[in-house]
């Protein structure tokens, strides 16, 4: 049984960023493949990663620890790491955890490329 | 963890039937025969089903099949009673074909086999659907009786081989599969 | 119906343990722990915890509690293997209030109950949320050991008193609950 | 366990018709609430009963069996029983129980009013 665990992820690349979009619950099955493509996306080094979430529309602890370990990589290579469009329900899981501070969340994909934060 | 000795439903493994796979459960679930669990149930069936690759047709079939037997068992089995208890185990088989194989039992009314058969449909009337939905949308669909009492159901749907759930809108060529 | 000897899961009833309540369960699961069989669980509680009238952030809170419940005991408890067993069952427990207790257990690694705790959430980094989720979450939350091996957790949610989801939207003397 | 039993059933009175529209799966949990609502007003004599069926995602055999009991009923009664909106998983339980043709189906329900079917 392993055909539901690889996590779709569409990837649209344009100047100086990269918004990488993950589709559907991200849990304990999912978040190795996650991660996996995060990693390989910044290995790229953009200026900016903006991963949109409005697509997620669960996320559990192993999710939270992938992004979180993801914010950590983008630091050590310059990138600029921004969470976009997510539903209120993983953004309760974000402020349970207190981690809606510590990353940058904006409403959507169209705002976090305008204000190029 | 090969021994199941202690465990809460101990035994488990020790039921193998004719008919039955050997391959071990994903899992099994059992349950109070009331109607109000046939949704957490779909719920959980239907999840299980895109999961392994089968489409929102065929998922919804399997729902509708296995709620269709949990209806039975409940209404004829258990004559609507809400204490009888019903067991429900899904697991993969991979010999001939790949295929989801859901196993139905209950301690209820025995019947034999051979009476539980689709009516004729020209006949229009409220009820006797179930047994030919259950056929329609199933690849197998086989009633025993079981050891010492109630029924066991055996319902196979074939696991579609070629589709990916996780990868299918990203085709070769495109940006997001050219990464290094 | 009250005998369980030569069912499936038989001597399922025996099993009552300090803190648990003597109400019968509406439904036990049986699952290997494999990642990939959350999903369909999250999404059984899902509907079963509509069904019971939570509202929808608190069966999503139901729903993630147990996901990171189930996601320790495969990785702590079974160290990622995925042959291990899980037991879940759900039940409504009415004294001294209504609530959903859902009992999870393992029969892998044991731990102290008081060394499963959060962790300082100052500290960011990746992991170490799930207990201080599952706590947040839930009303109970608590851990013991079984006998003789694994991990028994017990997570409690008071079941919302006044809703009705059927009536919702049905209010009284409008033209609908008028009928003779 | 019983609160998520009853239906609901939205219910718009017009000259000549009732439209009824239930919403959410159909089971055997709730076909009997189903049952007992198509009853009181098919109990009104309604020139035209129309069921609205778009906000249905699911029915199973014990929802099919109340149908075609109200449309028995409501042929005794002079009624003309419509079916409206049917998404595409529930046509396909009609389909395959051959009743599709035996119901007066219909696109939606402003289709079933103008039509007067
Ligand atoms: N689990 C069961 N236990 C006993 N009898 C059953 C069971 N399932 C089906 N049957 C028998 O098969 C018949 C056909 O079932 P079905 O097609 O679902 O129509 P209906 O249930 O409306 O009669 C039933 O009337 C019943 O006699
Ligand atoms: N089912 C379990 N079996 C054994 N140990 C557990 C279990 N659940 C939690 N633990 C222990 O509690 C700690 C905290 O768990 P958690 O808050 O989920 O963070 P993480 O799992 O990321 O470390 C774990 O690191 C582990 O030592």
């Amino acid at each position: 049984m392993t055909s539901g665990n690889e996590m779709q992820i569409d990837v649209d690349r344009r100047d100086d960023l990269v918004v990488a979009s993950p589709v559907g619950e991200i849990d304990l099955a999912r978040s190795p493949s996650l991660r996996s493509r995060l990693g390989e996306l910044l290995g790229e080094k953009p200026p900016r990663l903006i991963i949109d979430l409005s697509k997620v529309p669960y996320m559990d602890s192993s999710g939270v620890a992938t992004l979180v370990e993801a914010l950590q990589v983008s630091r050590s290579k310059n990138s600029t790491l921004v969470l976009a469009g997510m539903q209120d329900r993983v953004r309760s899981v974000f402020e349970i955890a207190r981690l809606d501070t510590v990353f940058t969340i904006v409403a959507d994909t169209a705002t976090a490329i305008r204000d190029g934060s | 963890m090969a021994g199941m000795g202690g465990s809460p439903s101990g035994g488990r493994t020790g039921h193998r039937e004719a008919g039955m796979s050997d391959a071990p459960s994903l899992m099994r679930l059992e349950l109070v025969s009331q109607p109000e669990l046939l949704a957490p149930v779909r719920a959980m069936l239907t999840s299980l089903s895109e999961r392994l690759g089968f489409d929102e047709v065929e998922t919804g079939h399997l729902a509708l099949a296995v709620d269709e037997a949990l209806a039975n068992v409940i209404r004829h089995g258990y004559d609507g009673a809400t204490d009888g208890r019903i067991w429900i185990s899904a697991r993969v088989v991979d010999e001939p074909t790949r295929r989801l194989q859901i196993e139905i039992e209950d301690q209820g009314r025995q019947i034999d086999p051979a009476m539980i058969r689709p009516r004729d449909l020209d006949d229009v009337r409220p009820g006797g659907l179930g047994v030919h939905l259950m056929r329609e949308v199933t690849d197998s669909c086989e009633f025993e009786r079981r050891t010492p009492a109630g029924m066991r159901l055996v319902l196979e749907k074939s696991i579609p081989t070629s589709r990916s759930p996780g990868r299918r809108d990203n085709k070769a060529g495109t940006p997001e599969n050219g990464t290094p």
